[in-house]
């Protein structure tokens, strides 16, 4: 069989369902792979796996792949699981903050490694100034939990709504407490969850092949999971995960995102994060060949 | 001269080491009384227990049995009474302080004024013919000489009873009769009690008014001569048959206790 | 044969040379005219540094060779990065051993002033740190190690110049506020908790064993707590770094003050010496070399528990906020500008330990010189 | 026995003691704010009592009371099998093993660079520096770059966690080391100087030796630090396994009281490896003729 | 006899050292041959430099101006033949040794065999009377017993030259005597060559067959005596007068180099 090895960008989870099902159910073995998934955590970069030659794919978001070619990494948007942006920010409804324009002079949590882009293009676009002060917002960079909130230290935190969003619901939040600017409803979405390669690999075709399937086969792992959120959550478990009920919740608000598991890249979607990246000077160049249909196209 | 009050009162003292392979009888059965104002050497084979004994008067090792009592105390209300000045075996300075600190150090401790530490530093010091050296560091002085910068260090505050482990053992044939003369006199202006051990004979007989004569295995007490000298003592006085006589009797004593005779 | 023997280094630079005549050129696609220069430039530094009598004119050659053949081979990666061949790491082995032989003649100099011992004890560290810096530029460049893994230390000095500012508020807020705060109280608090376990056996008792459990947790741990109680900003890291050095310095000051010898312990008894008395004439100036000892280790350590403490929670400015931002952005050289700076701060702050340590522990052996 | 009741146990329970009250105090004065807000929200006014009740009873309080964390300690150590993943007894073990490969792995090293050092001029001159330097580079900044680069050569599982225990244990056994075989007496020294022992000889009759007292202290300490290094490298693996994970999965679900207990594990593992440390050194020097303080 | 040969051959020595607040001049423009199998004793006033011009024979000190060979090598070349048997001025015994492994401790770097090392111990102990006491540490013992410890490490190998400073300093006088003369039978038995720092008039005179005095600020050589008393010595050779005109020489040449007379 052919070796695939997939690198996560986060610890085991529903976010990683299809992946972690496909393997177990044997819809790899059915295309003739040998999946090795190896989980990430805090402070692991795909990216900077993928360019060890720790990993044939990543998942990872698009601004960090985007970010990581201009860097000279190489990578290739081969599928596009994930349509619609989780991430959102919350913000107790009896606080500060009940609409965009009471942002300023409050302190926003925001998760960093990677992932502030799409709130730092979202200030952009609301020409606040990031810095502190009365006119500006005060960014904390948030912890991997929800404490800030609870601990009042920040006005709003972020959260994805597959995951943290519960855990302050769990904590005794009613959603009625909750205000909720959601990234995608606002279209200043940046899309998340997506599988890259190295360039220079493309351009072998049994490389174009073996991803052909590792595709097709995860996403055959999506729909299983959709399906059967419970059972998918049992594996997530076996495989490391934690709290089986919250991921059995994860898994549902996945789907949500996920939509169709057709994995194709919609490219608005794709112009809209580089245009953001482009604007923010966060990449340098136009990015060019940063995505590929072909794989998706000969599912 | 005050009447003889006793200082010292040791009855069937014995103490014994627990060490890893059995038992040490450092002492056993000691009986002796020191009297204010005396001056009580003590001799004896390496390893019989002179310093033992010292350290038992001085509160610094506990005995096993028998009593000591120290002026009608305890060693240990003696000893918080600030009775004792110790000169021990080694040299024993504190390698980070100076020469004259190290002299100060007693004298710290016990709150003396800084202009009288400074005055006794001196006197002191100049005693022992350390002066020139007080700025230097332990380790920057030959053995003789730290010896003789620990030697000021007791000798720098008043205490009524002095105790000293061979604190001429590492000096110069001059320079001990030098500091017996300085110590005698010393004795005889302070009516101090001194307790002290050395190796020689001739030494021993010079200073002492009473010779406590030793022997090991285990530590006892074998002989305790009365000198019969007069207080006032020329060096020459060594030459004297009275001095000799006694001298041959420690000797005699001293060699009873040694186990090989050739 | 002795004479090859006690300049070994010199004798394994022309076997190296030999060697690597075997693999050339240096650069896969290049010539071999400049490799020609770098072999000459080595073989003289070796060749000088055996048969040479003149120790300074040993030292001037070594210098030359050494640094001139390896700034030749770098200079021959430029727009080359990843080709170089056995024969270019061969070479470069060959001056890195001149360096080495350079070194081991500076090392055995005996200054006679003051003002060359001084710039001996900071020259050779920094040239051994030069050359760490150099073979590292140039096996990352000569093999192609991709930037986001291990960029040259090139591109990191160039970053570093670049971020100045940023750097600076970095170290404000992680080294001026977080760091030095919490050494200050974790040492000081250590230390006091040693002198109450040493006065007080039962506190020794009590306290020593769940000092032990308790300030052993793993930072990790509690770093994300000590957020969710002191607040994002320095303050907890301040905390974490209280915890980190408290424990090297209770262990430490409770060592040290039974390393009073048994003599000078009588002779205080002596004194009928009151504890505190004992205490600061005695035993806690015996216990200067181990306090100092705690003092260096929890130096590195506060900087560390500080910027790893950063990784959980802060405002968005500090050292360990940048470097964990900073890979998540790729920007690999700027994650290392800032390690650069860490490094450099925390020797400076060893530093200044050491030197005090050496004014106040004059009279230990190990200063004096044993 | 009762010795060992008055000397030992009663101290130690007493400070306890303290230590739990104040503790208490702690956590309901830290989990009130948050309970007021809950209450707040569901239109409650608890009576004081129930209200103390409640701030000991949240499932993610900021600081668990005290029987929170044993309980859920208990639960985890003793009712779980110790293969399963939910053991605290499983993940300590996984903890320990790589604690243990970085601690051999960094003692011996730490000593091996601590001679280095003493004897040769251009070490000493040209390393100590760097070494001190080393020590400054943040782990965790490198933690998951190291385990990057040694997975891309092949290298997984438990080296990679023990080298980043070995990285912070080697350097307080090689400072330690290098203190303590540069600690005998010049007197010492001069004698073996007169035997014209060689440099092998000196160490190895007087230089190591005289650096057991403070070989024993730096292991302490490294031992502790090793715990830290295998913990650290823990998070970057996936957090799979082991007390590193244990705490971050519980700091990223909020769940206080497991990273709490899992707290408690890892401090009673560092104690006991700083105890087991501490017991071979009394040892050591026992067998080496030393004399009781 | 073989014939003299010189062992140590100093020609203007001098050693400065250099301190914090200055310079000591511990040795300064000593002149001495020493020749094969002479007993030669150092005496002088603590802080003279006897320690010091032990420590140059030895290399252990570097002198600052002139020379000296040992036997026609440098001290560093004749130390690495393993020339020299030291006793210290302090025992210096290793503590996580006990005395019989502290013993065998030159043995064991010189590379003896088991039985030979075991063999050699036991004769020595036996020499210094700590026969029973071979499983003590240092610590256990008194401080004369320490002292004969390290006599015993000493004598234990074959050296040829052998420098012992103050070696019965902390000795009694019986023990003392004892040792003297298992001293000199050793001497007269093994033709070493002997050198041999002592604050005893009555000790340098016995032992020696030359007695160099020394005087201090700076250390320097006042008087060389050569003895003329026979080879084979019985104890109460130190009653005759030429023992004793020696004696008096000695003396006289040892006030002279003392800065108080009284
Ligand atoms: N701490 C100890 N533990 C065990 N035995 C000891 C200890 N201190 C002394 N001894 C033993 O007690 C005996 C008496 O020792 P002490 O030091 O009193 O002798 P001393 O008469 O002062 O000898 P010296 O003249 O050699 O100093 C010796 O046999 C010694 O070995
Ligand atoms: N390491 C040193 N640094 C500075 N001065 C020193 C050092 N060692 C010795 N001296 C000085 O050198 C002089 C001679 O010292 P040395 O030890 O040789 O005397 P000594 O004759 O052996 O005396 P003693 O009989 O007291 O042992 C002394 O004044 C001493 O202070
Ligand atoms: C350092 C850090 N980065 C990201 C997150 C939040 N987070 C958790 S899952 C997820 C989606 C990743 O695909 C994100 C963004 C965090 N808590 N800590
Ligand atoms: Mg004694
Ligand atoms: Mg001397």
């Amino acid at each position: 069989a052919d070796t695939v090895t997939l690198q996560l960008k986060w610890v085991v989870q529903g976010q990683f369902a299809g992946y972690l099902v496909a393997k177990d159910k044997g819809f790899y073995e059915e295309e003739n792979l040998d999946v090795t998934i190896k989980p990430g955590g805090p402070d692991i970069a795909p990216e900077q796996v993928i360019a060890g030659g720790g990993a044939d794919v990543v998942v990872t978001w698009m601004a960090a792949g985007l970010a990581a070619r201009d860097k000279g990494v190489n990578l290739v948007n081969i599928a596009q699981p994930y349509k619609k942006a989780g991430m959102q920010l919350v913000c107790p409804k009896d606080g500060p903050i009940q609409t965009t324009d009471d942002f300023k002079g409050h302190t926003l949590g925001v998760w960093f490694f990677g992932n502030e882009y799409p709130f730092y293009a979202w200030m952009n676009s609301l020409g606040i100034p990031t810095e502190g002060g009365p006119d500006g917002v005060t960014v904390l960079k948030q912890s991997f939990d929800v404490q800030p909130l609870i601990q009042k230290q920040a006005d709003c935190i972020s959260v994805m709504t597959y995951n943290e969003y519960w855990q302050v619901i769990d904590a005794g939040f009613k959603p009625e407490d909750l205000i909720v600017f959601n990234y995608t409803e606002m279209g200043v979405d940046l899309l998340e969850d997506g599988l890259y390669v190295m360039e220079e690999n493309l351009s072998d075709p049994a490389f174009k092949d073996k991803m052909v399937r590792f595709v097709r086969a995860s996403m055959k792992g999506w729909q299983y999971a959709m399906d059967n959120p419970e059972e998918a959550a049992e594996i997530i478990m076996d495989n490391g995960g934690q709290d089986e009920n919250h991921q059995a919740r994860m898994i549902g608000e996945v789907a949500k995102l996920i939509d169709t598991p057709d994995a194709k890249l919609l490219v608005p979607a794709y112009e809209r994060t580089a245009k953001a990246l482009l604007d923010q000077k966060i990449i340098e160049k136009e990015p060019s060949g940063a995505y590929t249909t072909e794989i998706t196209d000969a599912m | 001269m005050t009447a003889a009050m006793p200082v010292i009162e040791a009855k069937k003292l014995g103490l014994t080491f627990e060490t890893g392979d059995g038992q040490v009888h450092a002492l056993s059965n000691v009986d002796l009384t020191i009297n204010t104002g005396e001056f009580v050497s003590f001799i004896g084979p390496s390893g019989c227990g002179k310093t033992t004994f010292l350290r038992v008067i001085a509160d610094l090792e506990q005995p096993t049995s028998g009593t000591i009592t120290v002026n009608g105390m305890t060693p240990q209300q003696a000893r918080e009474q600030r009775a004792y000045g110790y000169v021990f075996q080694a040299a024993g300075l504190f390698p980070w302080r100076t020469i004259e600190r190290n002299v100060a150090l007693p004298l710290e401790i016990m709150g003396y004024s800084k202009q009288e530490i400074a005055e006794r530093i001196g006197r002191t010091l100049d005693l022992v013919n350390l002066k020139g050296f007080e700025k230097k560091y332990p380790w920057q002085l030959s053995g003789g000489m730290q010896q003789r910068a620990s030697i000021a260090r007791a000798l720098a505050f008043d205490a009524d009873l002095l105790l000293m482990d061979e604190p001429f053992g590492a000096l110069d044939e001059i320079v001990r009769d030098h500091l017996n003369e300085q110590l005698l006199k010393l004795w005889a202006r302070t009516e101090k009690t001194i307790g002290f051990v050395t190796h020689s004979i001739p030494e021993a007989v010079y200073l002492s008014t009473k010779i406590v004569v030793m022997s090991p295995r285990p530590g006892r007490v074998t002989d305790v001569i009365e000198s019969d000298l007069p207080r006032e003592r020329p060096l020459d006085i060594r030459e004297s048959p009275e001095f000799l006589a006694i001298a041959a009797r420690v000797r005699d004593g001293l060699r009873a206790g040694h186990s090989y005779e050739d | 044969m002795s004479f090859l023997l006690r300049n070994w280094q010199s004798s394994l630079v022309l076997a190296l040379v030999v060697m690597s005549m075997a693999f050339l050129p240096i650069i896969s696609s290049g010539g071999v005219g400049s490799a020609f220069l770098i072999v000459l430039l080595i073989v003289a530094g070796a060749v000088g540094a055996m048969v040479l009598k003149d120790r300074i004119a040993i030292l001037v050659l070594l210098f030359g060779a050494a640094h001139g053949a390896v700034w030749l081979l770098i200079g021959a990666l430029s727009g080359k990065t990843g080709e170089a061949t056995t024969s270019f790491y061969l070479l470069l082995a060959a001056s890195w051993l001149l360096a080495w032989r350079l070194v081991t003649v500076l090392s055995s100099i005996k200054p006679k002033g003051r003002g060359v011992d001084v710039f001996l004890r900071l020259f050779i560290p920094l040239l051994f740190g030069a050359w760490l810096l150099i073979l590292w530029e140039a096996i990352v460049r000569g093999a192609g190690i991709p930037f986001v893994l291990l960029p040259p230390p090139s591109a990191v000095a160039a970053r570093f110049s670049n971020s100045l500012p940023i750097l600076a508020a970095d170290v404000n807020q992680t080294i001026f506020k977080a760091v030095l705060f919490g050494y200050v109280v974790g040492c000081g608090t250590g230390f006091l908790a040693a002198i109450l376990a040493d006065r007080f056996v039962f506190m020794r008792r009590g306290l020593l064993p769940i000092g032990n459990l308790v300030s052993a947790l793993p930072i990790i741990g509690v770093a994300p707590i000590m957020v969710m109680w002191f607040g994002f900003d320095w303050q907890s890291k301040a905390a974490v770094v209280i915890i980190m050095t408290f424990f090297p310095m209770l262990v430490n000051t409770v060592t040290g003050l039974a390393a009073a010898g048994h003599m000078e312990r009588d002779l205080m008894r002596t004194y009928a010496s009151g504890y505190w008395q004992t205490l600061a004439k005695l035993r806690l100036p015996a216990a200067m070399p181990f306090i100092f000892n705690a003092l260096k280790i929890n130096s590195t350590l506060a900087l560390i528990g500080a910027i790893v403490a950063e990784f959980f929670g802060t405002p968005v400015v500090g050292m360990g906020f940048r470097i964990s931002t900073e890979v998540g952005r790729m920007n690999v050289d700027m994650v290392w500008a800032e390690i650069a700076v860490a490094a450099l701060a925390g020797s400076v702050f060893y530093g200044v330990i050491a030197l005090a340590e050496r004014a106040v522990t004059f009279w230990h052996p190990s200063i004096r010189g044993g | 026995m009762t010795d060992r009741l008055r000397d030992k146990i009663w101290p130690v329970t007493v400070i306890l003691m303290g230590i739990l009250a104040a503790w208490y105090v702690g956590s309901y004065s830290m989990n009130a704010p948050f309970q007021r807000d809950l209450d707040r929200r569901a239109g409650e006014t608890p009576s004081f009592s129930e209200f103390v009740v409640k701030t000991m009873s949240q499932p993610k309080p900021t600081l668990p009371a005290p029987h929170q964390v044993a309980q859920n300690f208990f639960e985890n150590t003793f009712l779980r099998k110790v293969t399963s993943s939910r053991s605290l007894v499983y993940h300590a073990g996984i903890t320990l093993s790589s604690t243990l490969a970085g601690f051999a792995i960094g003692t011996v090293l730490g000593i091996l660079i601590a001679v280095g050092i003493v004897h040769v001029t251009a070490l000493d001159r040209s390393l100590m520096p760097w070494i001190i330097t080393s020590q400054t580079i943040p782990i965790l900044a490198l933690a998951p770059m190291i385990i990057v680069v040694l997975a891309a050569v092949g290298i997984t599982g438990l080296l990679p966690k023990a080298l980043i225990s070995t990285y912070l244990s080697f350097f307080p056994v090689a400072v330690g080391m290098v203190k303590g075989l540069r600690s005998p007496d010049v007197l010492h020294l001069d004698l073996m100087r007169t035997y014209n022992a060689s440099r092998w000889e000196t160490f190895w009759k007087l230089r190591l030796p005289a650096s057991v007292p403070f070989l024993f202290a730096s292991m302490k300490v490294a031992v502790a630090a090793s715990l830290v290094g295998a913990i650290v490298g823990e998070l970057p693996t996936g957090a799979i396994a082991g007390i590193g994970a244990k705490l971050l999965n519980g700091s990223y679900y909020s769940q206080t009281i497991d990273m709490f207990s899992a707290l408690v594990a890892g401090s009673i593992v560092a104690a006991l490896l700083v105890a087991a440390v501490g017991i071979v050194g009394k040892i050591v020097e026992r067998n080496m003729g030393g004399r009781a303080a």
